[in-house]
């Protein structure tokens, strides 16, 4: 397991290639690279900044990774986020999940992907061409969590 | 009992600051969000009922009616935007 | 689109970078590694070697990438089968999507993933310590891909 | 009509032939099912109801009530397991 946040942009072929080195064991990775858009709500959008509360984040993600371990039979999962001032084009987020089976792979990876746009706290602000604004929650980043409860 | 409050994004933005110490005589994140309304403009606006944000005390999101304990690190800030 | 079927490797992180190259507009890439496990329906595999149906394959992947398309607001699908012989470890298929938002790359890629298994004629043989066997297809697998389907 | 019918995986191996020229007097996909099924052996075995295997005509996988058309490419294969 690998959990990251840095201002470095991350390599998406060498992270899965440090997954799958020296196993055999592994049938499937997916994997979901965010970017940062030109576009947003109507917007152009020139660069964004994330902000992040240090600790928390960490400890967020890493609660994340546990869920999902639990959930599903996997071998590795690999989650990084980046910080700092990112232009239209960068990549912003990485995960990656390792499993015996394509199945759980995906599942894993896309439950990640959506607790983390509702549980890991990290802020986006936007510079427009009508000014700097705080990207506002969705509802619908909300309905994609939710509909990983289990009732 | 004291408290490390510490606010971010927009919030900190709003209020000016992004951490203050804080003697605080209440019992859950209820009182101490109710403690901090008081302040008047940002402060009333951003808290008032029916906005969106969020408490996290020693670094876990917590419902309203949570106790603090005594030394917390309390958060407030805005729905995550992240991912 | 891209759409390769060969015997040589492929690198996940170089596809990637492809499709996002001088782009500004791609908000996810969603992608898929298959790889050769070393354990199949109980018996060690020491090798497998993938046969297909030359013509047949690429036509099954193009309208499988158009079904796709038509589905979702997709901007860019590359999709790389080999054939030939390999070993456990190896990469055997990357699917990858590219998508203004997260939802339609995971979804597109998953429903790409699901239908390969069942529409495009590839067909794995392993050696074990027991012989060569051709694996058998799985009612999962159909499973997987029947849930697509719009009633 | 003539057909050239090619055959992969293990049909290609039980049937030892990847590929055949047939003069074929039937109309549909089942008829020529059931003209290899007559050679016997393991065209007999492999081809008999129940058993699973694909046609595909001129490249497109063909339910077995399909007509086939003079020239056609007509491939046996069993259920895929790429991916």
């Amino acid at each position: 397991m690998k959990i990251v946040v840095q201002s470095e942009p991350f390599d998406l072929g060498a992270e899965v290639d440090a997954m799958r080195a020296g196993r055999t064991d592994i049938g499937a990775i997916a994997s979901f690279v965010g970017l940062a858009r030109d576009m947003n709500a109507g917007s152009g959008v020139a660069a964004m900044t994330l902000e992040h509360y240090p600790g928390m984040t960490e400890k967020a993600l890493a609660r994340l990774v546990d869920d999902a371990n639990a959930r599903w039979a996997l071998l590795d999962i690999t989650v990084i986020h980046r910080i700092g001032r990112l232009l239209p084009g960068d990549p912003i987020v990485l995960v990656a999940v390792a499993s015996p089976h394509r199945g759980e792979a995906f599942a894993a990876c896309e439950f990640i992907k959506d607790f983390l746009k509702t549980q890991a706290p990290f802020w986006k602000k936007e510079e427009t061409p009508e000014g700097t604004r705080w990207v506002e929650a969705r509802a619908s980043d909300d309905a994609a969590a939710a509909r990983w409860s289990r009732d | 009992m004291t408290l490390r409050i510490i606010y971010f994004a927009r919030l900190r933005e709003r209020f000016g600051m992004a951490e203050e110490s804080l003697d605080f005589a209440g019992v859950t994140a209820a009182d101490l969000v109710a403690a901090l309304q008081v302040r008047g403009g940002a402060w009333a606006e951003e808290l008032a009922a029916g906005r969106a944000f969020r408490v996290a005390v020693n670094q876990d999101i917590v419902a309203l009616d949570a106790a603090l304990p005594d030394g917390a690190e309390v958060a407030i800030f805005p729905p995550v935007t992240g991912g």
